[in-house]
């Protein structure tokens, strides 16, 4: 009898997923965007710490890096953006879990999206002006 | 198992909670205070007159449960089977993180 | 569509003796109201008699002959292929399950896990006659609209929680659970509660929607998970009885 | 070869089988059952395609004899009474197990109790559904209650019996030779007691109604083992088959409610025919009648271009319409029409087999060791099957079967099998890998079908059926011939299968044929246009055939089982079929 490892490895060889429906996409942004700000907590935490333990001014100096450095800086939109939108999708996902939304999901993905990028936007006029 | 209803509903609890205390520390960062680059006085004048304190004690507290019990939980989704001792190492580490960050607050305050 | 032909493009594998899938590719002429369980019926009776499928109702009644048709798990039976809005089809076993040959899969792990929640009735032993509930009075809460699922396995196939995590039961077998707890006549809600709630159940449930998506029946299991998250913790507090 | 040996066979998974396998459990649970079933457990067989629901008397203004009257008044009073008499008054403990013990819920009236409908032929509202879904909602019970007992109840899905074994007189059935379709192993299974519920083999028309993997298995099978069958010329046609071209959608069943709400039936011409055919009635009559109406307006040339009429619905409303009947508007929009909006292009469609193999009350065939449940069996519904009855037969009578096959067992011994029949059942079945070249088996199909549609049926006549009968032979001889077209593909070989199948349908559509032949009236769904009458003088008998040996049938005629409505009453009430 064919067994479930075969099951796995079809579906990776074949790439039977389904890709193309919005709930999909939603949680694996959210999945990412949950991770990638897992890593920056774990960095953030650390930093601040071991710079304040050497000081203010040391704290100073490595902010001066940190926020004057472009890469990180446009890192750091980055950042702001998966914030809002690990936000935003996750009130979608407590509205499920008090029971609202089911039928309006697509709906209600697509407006907490247009609120997401206005806000992205606006951060992102900020910095950069 | 027990824990599992548990933990599901603190990691809602948790988001519920990071949308207020994270939504107003990156309104203090982006909206209220967009500047070039924090100087450690600045941001120390702010902790120290507003009651910021409570928040990032908060945001600390909310934000380590709620990313590494996500971590746990993607671990898990993913067909994890050292869930003790993966557990172990999460709060581990949780602790610790709380710690150094409790330690960077109050570095602020004094 | 104008072309009056159809290209099928089929998932051929039989574990017995091929170390690797293919696919097989088949002119099949079109016909008025084609579903796409014509066009593999077709190429099995008059071109290729060897390929394998399932179906046995062919109006969406029985959940025999769930594929993966254009990206997405459908039923066979129940989907037109001027629906596709191409003439280029390329039709796969569901995913998730193990393949016995070609289209046909086993559904023996999806069976399984159905087991798992008990999805067998027990009346409570107080209850000698039908119950007297009225259509309107909320006690079947949306139970009645969610017992049409036809376990076709579709949602199975769909949700990627499924497909990386052997272990979760999956839309299918937690909507039953759902629709077996929430019926006040059943006597052993909370044996079933305390399935759902261990870590391969409701847990693992996060609000893909990829089994609503595909759901032939337009059920959403997603909801029924959802109560049943609810329920768990409010067991937890004693609140759930 | 394997071998299991155990106290129950059952075959089938539709309400019968499902059914029994339940009451023998409950009965006794230490006997041991093993069910089989061709698809997959609960998923094929047409017991789950029910839409319409199950006829129950429940309300006490309601009564069993009413019931009973309406169900021999729509059998064209050729039914046999006890077996009728049981249906009626096992049918509400049915229902009350099925909600209380299995776990269905019927949809619910206004106060709160069980809900009924409408059905045509009948003097009450009893049938009682769930939506017009109701056969997945009782199948798919049903199995949940089987997974429950799983420990007793070994199900083999994806298997099918072959044929059935007997001993050496011939006169008791000791187990079946089966093959497991997804590895083409074929094994034997010895049992006390045999319980067929493999449905029917109406699938065999050129437009038919059933699910695809009933192919008349059972009837084929008893008919080899020798037993005997009653009225095997009564087919029953419905109405409204949705007409879909060449696609397998065509023939699927809309549901009677449709006329039963005042849909009309319209012809090619646009005229609404029933007035030529039954004026008082209209739409609303029997189905054998509005079946017949539609099929001779096709004949003569006023059908549409596809060879069908139409049902309209429009002047009702779409939003009536729509709030109604959502299934049915769902299934009509597959085929890219609107039900609710324009007239819908329908046909006769051959729904379900009246006749059967002869059984008691008990579900005992003439074969000791053989009980048969279900559309298996004939007799229940006379010349014409009542909407609602069918379902509700599958179920009081598979619940007998379980009863009787517990009974049975306990008292029964396992009596061996005969290695020498095993071999050659495996003969019969296997030479078809054994060829390099030969008959391909789906022209055979398609020329089956074709010819059962029109020689044997809506309408039949004395010349048609001879060549049918005819040609059947040769069909049968030709089907012999057949080969597969990959010599080592054991595993999940459709082809084979359908050799198989169509094999089964050739001997059930023999049956068919002879029996018609022999019946010169003309009742209920039996329609010959040389004998356009209803003959109560001399035909209130039931025609019985079986095998004579060597698949040669012998045929002969016994009165009706008129145990509470003699034949003389009938005669007075002189109602027209
Ligand atoms: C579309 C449709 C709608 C209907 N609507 C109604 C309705 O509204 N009301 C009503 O009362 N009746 C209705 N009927 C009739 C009703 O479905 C049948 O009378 C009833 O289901 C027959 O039940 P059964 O258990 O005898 O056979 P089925 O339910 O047909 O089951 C037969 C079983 O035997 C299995 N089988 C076949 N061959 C073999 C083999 N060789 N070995 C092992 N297993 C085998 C099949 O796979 C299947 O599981 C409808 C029928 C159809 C087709
Ligand atoms: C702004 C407020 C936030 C809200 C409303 C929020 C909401 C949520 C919700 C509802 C979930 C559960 C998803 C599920 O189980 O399907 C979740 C998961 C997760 N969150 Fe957050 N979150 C927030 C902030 C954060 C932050 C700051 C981090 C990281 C430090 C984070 C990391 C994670 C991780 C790793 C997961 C698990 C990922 C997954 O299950 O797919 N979240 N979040
Ligand atoms: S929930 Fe829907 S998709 Fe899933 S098995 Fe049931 S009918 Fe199929
Ligand atoms: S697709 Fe899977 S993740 Fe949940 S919402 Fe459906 S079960
Ligand atoms: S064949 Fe039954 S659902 Fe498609």
């Amino acid at each position: 009898m064919p067994n479930r490892e075969m099951a796995a490895s079809q579906r990776y060889a074949t790439h039977s997923q389904v890709w193309g429906a919005v709930g999909m996409w939603a949680w694996i942004l959210h999945r990412i965007t949950g991770i990638g700000l897992v890593l920056y907590i774990l960095l953030h935490t650390t930093l601040m710490a071991s710079s304040l333990i050497r000081g203010s001014e040391a704290f100073n100096a490595m902010l001066t890096i940190l926020m004057t450095n472009p890469v990180l800086h446009y890192m750091e939109l980055l950042l702001v953006g998966a914030v809002i939108y690990h936000g935003l999708n996750g009130i979608r996902l407590l509205l499920f879990d008090i029971g609202i939304g089911f039928s309006r999901q697509k709906e209600i993905f697509w407006s907490a999206m247009a609120v997401g990028a206005a806000m992205w936007i606006y951060v992102i006029m900020i910095k950069l002006s | 198992m027990l824990v599992n209803a548990i933990t599901w509903l603190l990691q809602r609890i948790s988001a519920a909670l990071l949308l207020v205390v994270l939504g107003l520390h990156l309104w203090l960062l982006y909206v209220a205070n967009p500047a070039e680059i924090i100087q450690f006085s600045e941001a120390k004048a702010r902790l120290v007159t507003g009651s910021y304190v409570t928040i990032y004690v908060l945001l600390l507290l909310f934000g380590l449960f709620h990313a590494l019990n996500g971590l746990y939980t993607v671990m898990v989704d993913t067909g994890l089977r050292a869930r003790l001792v993966t557990i172990s190492i999460l709060v581990i580490l949780g602790v610790t993180l709380f710690g150094v960050g409790l330690y960077s607050v109050v570095q602020f305050i004094m | 569509m104008s072309s009056r032909e159809i290209n099928a493009k089929i998932f051929r594998y039989d574990p017995e003796v091929d170390a690797e899938p293919r696919f097989d590719e088949f002119k099949v002429p079109l016909i008025d109201n084609m579903a796409v369980l014509d066009v593999v019926m077709h190429v099995q009776n008059y071109i290729d008699k060897t390929l394998a499928f399932r179906c046995s109702c062919r109006i969406g009644m029985c959940g025999s002959c769930a594929m993966y048709i254009n990206g997405k798990p459908r039923l066979a039976c129940r989907t037109q292929v001027k629906s596709l809005g191409t003439n280029n089809i390329t039709i796969m076993p569901l995913p998730n399950l193990p393949i016995i040959r070609d289209l046909a899969t086993d559904m023996e792990p999806f069976f399984e896990k159905w087991k798992k929640i008990k999805p067998y009735y027990v009346g409570k032993s107080e209850l000698t006659e039908p119950a007297v509930i009225r259509p309107d009075s909320g006690e079947r809460e949306f139970i009645d609209q969610m017992l049409d699922c036809i376990t076709c396995g579709c949602c199975y196939g769909a949700c990627s929680m499924v497909a990386t995590n052997e272990d979760y039961i999956g839309p299918a077998a937690l909507n039953r659970a759902y629709t077996l707890i929430a019926d006040k006549r059943d006597a052993i809600r909370i044996e079933r509660i305390n399935v759902v709630g261990r870590s391969y159940g409701v847990w693992r449930c996060h609000d893909q929607f990829n089994c609503a998506e595909v759901c032939p029946k337009k059920l959403v299991p997603t909801k029924s998970i959802q109560q049943l998250k609810k329920r768990c913790v409010l067991q937890k507090f004693g609140i759930f009885k | 070869m394997n071998e299991i040996k155990t106290d129950v066979l059952i075959l089938g998974s539709g309400g019968a089988g499902l059914f029994a396998a339940l009451h023998v459990y409950d009965n006794n649970p230490s006997l041991n059952v093993v069910l089989a079933t061709k698809g997959l457990i609960g998923k094929c067989g047409c017991s789950r395609m029910v839409q319409g629901g199950l006829n129950v008397v429940l309300n006490p203004a309601d009564s069993v004899d009413k019931h009973f009257m309406d169900t021999i008044k729509g059998g064209g009073f050729v039914n046999n009474q006890d077996l009728a008499w049981t249906l009626v008054n096992d049918a509400p403990k049915t229902v009350h197990e099925l909600e209380v013990k299995v776990g269905c819920f019927f949809d619910r009236a206004e106060d709160g109790k069980i809900h009924q409908k409408a059905f045509a032929g009948q003097s009450f509202d009893r049938t009682v559904h769930v939506a017009d879904l109701s056969g997945i909602q009782i199948i798919a019970r049903l199995t949940d209650q089987i997974f429950r007992r799983e420990e007793k109840i070994k199900v083999l899905e994806e298997t099918r019996a072959l044929d059935l074994l007997t001993t050496e007189e011939g006169d008791r059935v000791v187990g079946a030779v089966m093959a497991n379709i997804r590895t083409g192993e074929i094994f034997v299974v010895n049992a006390k007691v045999v319980v067929v519920a493999t449905g029917g083999a109406a699938s065999m028309y050129k437009i038919s109604a059933p699910s695809f993997d009933k192919t008349g298995d059972g009837m084929a099978m008893c008919f080899r083992a020798g037993a005997e069958f009653v009225d095997m010329e009564m087919l029953q046609f419905h109405p409204t088959g949705l007409l879909a071209g060449q696609s397998r959608l065509s023939g699927s069943v809309l549901e009677e409610g449709l006329r039963g709400a005042g849909g009309y039936m319209i012809n090619g011409l646009g005229e609404r025919y029933m007035e030529r055919y039954d004026p008082e009635r209209m739409e609303r009559s029997t189905r054998d009648r509005v079946a017949r109406a539609g099929y001779m307006e096709i004949m003569a040339g006023r059908g549409t271009e596809n060879e069908g009429v139409m049902i309209d619905m429009t002047h009702l409303g779409a939003e009536f319409v729509e709030k109604k009947f959502p299934g049915m508007c769902e299934r009509v929009k597959d085929i890219g029409k609107d039900l609710a909006r324009e007239p819908v292009e329908v046909s006769p469609t051959a729904h379900f087999q009246m006749g059967g193999v002869k059984i008691d009350i008990h579900c005992q065939s003439s074969l000791k060791g053989l009980l048969v449940a279900g559309e298996d069996s004939g007799g229940v519904h006379g010349a014409n099957r009542l909407g609602g009855n069918g379902i509700c037969e599958s179920t009081v009578f598979g619940r007998r079967a379980g009863d009787t096959a517990a009974a049975l067992a306990e008292q029964e011994v396992l009596r061996p099998y005969r290695q020498e029949q095993v071999e050659e059942i495996k003969r019969r079945w296997l030479k078809f890998y054994k060829r390099t070249d030969g008959v391909d088996i789906y022209p055979i199909r398609d020329e089956i079908k074709l010819l059962m549609w029109e020689k044997v049926g809506v309408v039949r006549d004395g010349k048609k059926l001879q060549e049918a009968v005819a040609r059947l032979d040769e069909l049968l001889e030709m089907a012999g011939q057949a080969y597969v077209a990959n010599r080592t593909l054991s595993r999940y070989n459709m082809e084979w299968n359908d050799i198989i199948n169509v094999t089964n349908w050739i001997t059930v559509g023999r049956l068919v044929a002879n029996g018609a032949l022999l019946r010169t009236e003309s009742r209920g769904s039996h329609y010959r246009t040389d004998y356009v009458d209803t003959d109560n003088q001399n035909w209130l008998v039931n025609i019985f055939l079986k095998n004579k040996g060597n698949l040669e049938i012998e045929s002969f005629t016994k009165p009706i089982v008129a145990s509470r409505f003699s034949a003389e009453e009938i005669r007075k009430a002189n109602i027209k079929y």
